[in-house]
């Protein structure tokens, strides 16, 4: 940016005066709506138009004032961080040589969007103040004060559309078959259920016991009964074996499942 | 106009300018004005009965009229357009879910009689509901049924296949279409299919129902 | 107006008489009226569109105003008497630097999303913001715009015109200079663009967005 070349004489003086500037930003930082607002505000010390503003020095100034904050410890939302990130980015990009190998956007380009976003948001206050300030309607100009009653004769039609009609029918036709969905819990057998029951089962099981064994009584006559609990006694079993207090062996194929309690490695 | 202003203040302003400040003031107030609450308001030396009589021929047979309520002034619509402050609103609403049920029974089932639009609906149907219904020149009287007692059936009307959108009754989508577009929720009940298309291609189902999604 | 409907009509009413017409309907009515309205009101064959035309010269310089407000016309006592109209005067709710900021931005970029208001901004909008310029009747919702996730758009409503005494959205101060300027386009983002709230708070956004449709 233009001011590069001048940047080893004013280091210190910008540095004192960024260090002012953060320090009265800082008394108010609730009264900020965003990092972007502290950044217009800060861009008005340099009493330059908006669109010739360094945003090399901008940068500086924002990052003094991030860091006077922290130095506080004032708590500073996230997004002011993030913009301070963005901002140390940026400056660098800014202070050194272009690579010609670099993809992206170059530092011009991204300061001069940043610039562009200031003036916006500038020129959008502008506007708002323009706006607040034309005559109002029941402030500077007024509306009858008494409206005169307008007599007003209803007439009543009805209307009803095809959607309806199509919905009313479906409505009565399924209307005997229609039951609201609810889960059949009572024959099935969950896996924290069955984890519940094997946890305190487990600290015993010192030789190898068949799977089986630990089905929960009652749930074996009942083959839809019997299928949950295995599935979900299995599924626990191999949670405790993760968990790392079980161990899990099978001789061959579909033959039977044991487990026993994991010994603690000496 | 501000010009006008700081000067108003010092020295009277010229009766042009109190005609516009009674008019002004006329308009905007709720109630009418008397003389002593236009004196108070308006600057000082300003003479709003004669601002007010100048006003007042200047609105003479005109829409709008000064005129003089108790000791105050209102300005009022001209009696003779009074006819212009009537507005006719028409207010739709919505068709009870008895009325759009037995008009959908009618109109899938038709021609169709009282008793078996209560079988279908398992409700009785009120008279109302029907008289309603053929008020609205929904639906009419069909033939009579040749069954024991001779009963008269309902069918529907031009009317209501042009206020549905419909080319004719079997137009209406069947149970299966419903199904596609999502308006049913369970299986279908095994007796008494109604009479729509069913016939209609797989295809043809899913374009009606991207065209209700449409909606 | 239609041929038609000037041969059907028994006898349209002399313009003199319309005029009279019009500026009855407009006085008794606290809201702008439309064209349409008019059309309605009045007798068949009638021009309120001239009338009202004729009616504002007629108007002119006195101390109500006939202004048009978007594609309605309304009667408002004329600005500089404002100082009249102390007892008239609505206290109004103050509105929030960050809601008239928004109003600002909807009005010039409209329509514009809620994420394209927060970019400008730099900050997330939060919900009362918007909710309270609703309520207010100044911003209603437009079309959804045609990005991915077809979200919400802004935009101003007549009772918005009305109350800041503008006939369209293009009278809005130093729109044409904005526009000439490059200020109410969006730039094309560029990968590297500043930190907005919108990378932030994403799901937050498109949760209010959504919120919003469902009101």
């Amino acid at each position: 940016m233009m001011d590069t070349a001048q940047q080893p004489f004013q280091n210190e003086a910008i540095s004192v005066a960024d260090r002012m500037a953060a320090e009265a930003l800082i008394v108010d930082v609730d009264g900020f709506e965003g990092p972007l607002d502290v950044l217009l505000t800060l861009s008005r010390t340099q009493k330059v138009d908006l669109l010739k503003v360094s945003v090399l020095q901008l940068a500086k100034q924002y990052l003094a004032f991030v860091e006077h904050a922290k130095a506080l410890r004032l708590e500073l939302a996230a997004d002011y961080l993030v913009m301070a990130a963005w901002l140390a980015f940026l400056k660098s990009r800014l202070l050194l040589p272009p690579d010609p190998e670099d993809e992206g956007p170059s530092g011009a380009d991204m300061a001069a969007h940043l610039a562009f976003q200031l003036e916006r948001l500038q020129a959008m206050r502008d506007a708002a103040a323009r706006l607040m300030a034309r005559d109002q309607l029941g402030r500077d100009f007024f509306a009858r004060g008494q409206t005169q009653n307008v007599a007003r004769v209803r007439t009543t039609t009805y209307s009803a559309t095809l959607l309806d009609l199509m919905q009313g029918y479906a409505r009565i036709r399924t209307r005997d078959d229609f039951r609201p969905f609810v889960m059949d819990r009572d024959n099935v057998f969950t896996l924290e259920q069955a984890l519940e029951r094997m946890r305190p089962m487990i600290g015993f099981a010192g030789a190898w016991t068949d799977l089986t064994s630990y089905l929960p009584e009652g749930w074996d006559n009942d083959p839809v009964r019997r299928r949950s609990a295995t599935a979900a006694t299995f599924a626990a079993s191999l949670e405790l074996v993760k968990e790392g207090q079980a161990e899990l062996r099978q001789s061959e194929t579909f033959a039977p499942i044991h487990l026993r309690r994991k010994e603690a490695r000496a | 106009m501000s010009e006008e202003r700081k000067t108003s203040a010092f020295t009277v302003p010229p009766m042009e300018e109190q005609e516009r400040m009674v008019e002004a003031v006329l308009f905007a107030s709720a109630e009418p004005v008397t003389l002593r609450e236009f004196e108070a308001r308006m600057p000082q030396g300003c003479d709003p009965a004669e601002a007010l009589v100048n006003l007042r021929n200047r609105y003479d047979g005109r829409g709008v009229h000064i005129v003089k309520v108790g000791d105050a002034w209102a300005m009022r619509t001209a009696p003779d357009l009074g006819f212009l402050m009537r507005e006719e609103t028409i207010e739709s609403r919505k068709l009870s879910r008895a009325a759009v049920e037995t008009l959908a029974i009618i109109a899938y089932h038709q021609p169709v009689t009282r008793a078996e639009i209560e079988e279908i609906r398992g409700v009785s149907v009120s008279r109302g509901t029907i008289d309603q219904l053929l008020e609205l020149e929904w639906i009419r009287l069909g033939r009579r049924k040749m069954t024991p007692g001779r009963p008269v059936t309902f069918i529907v009307t031009p009317g209501f296949l042009d206020h549905f959108g419909l080319e004719s009754a079997r137009d209406l989508p069947g149970l299966k279409e419903l199904r596609a577009a999502g308006l049913l929720e369970s299986r279908p009940p095994s007796a008494m299919m109604p009479p729509g298309p069913e016939t209609l291609e797989e295809d043809e189902a899913a374009t009606g129902q991207s065209e209700l999604f449409e909606d």
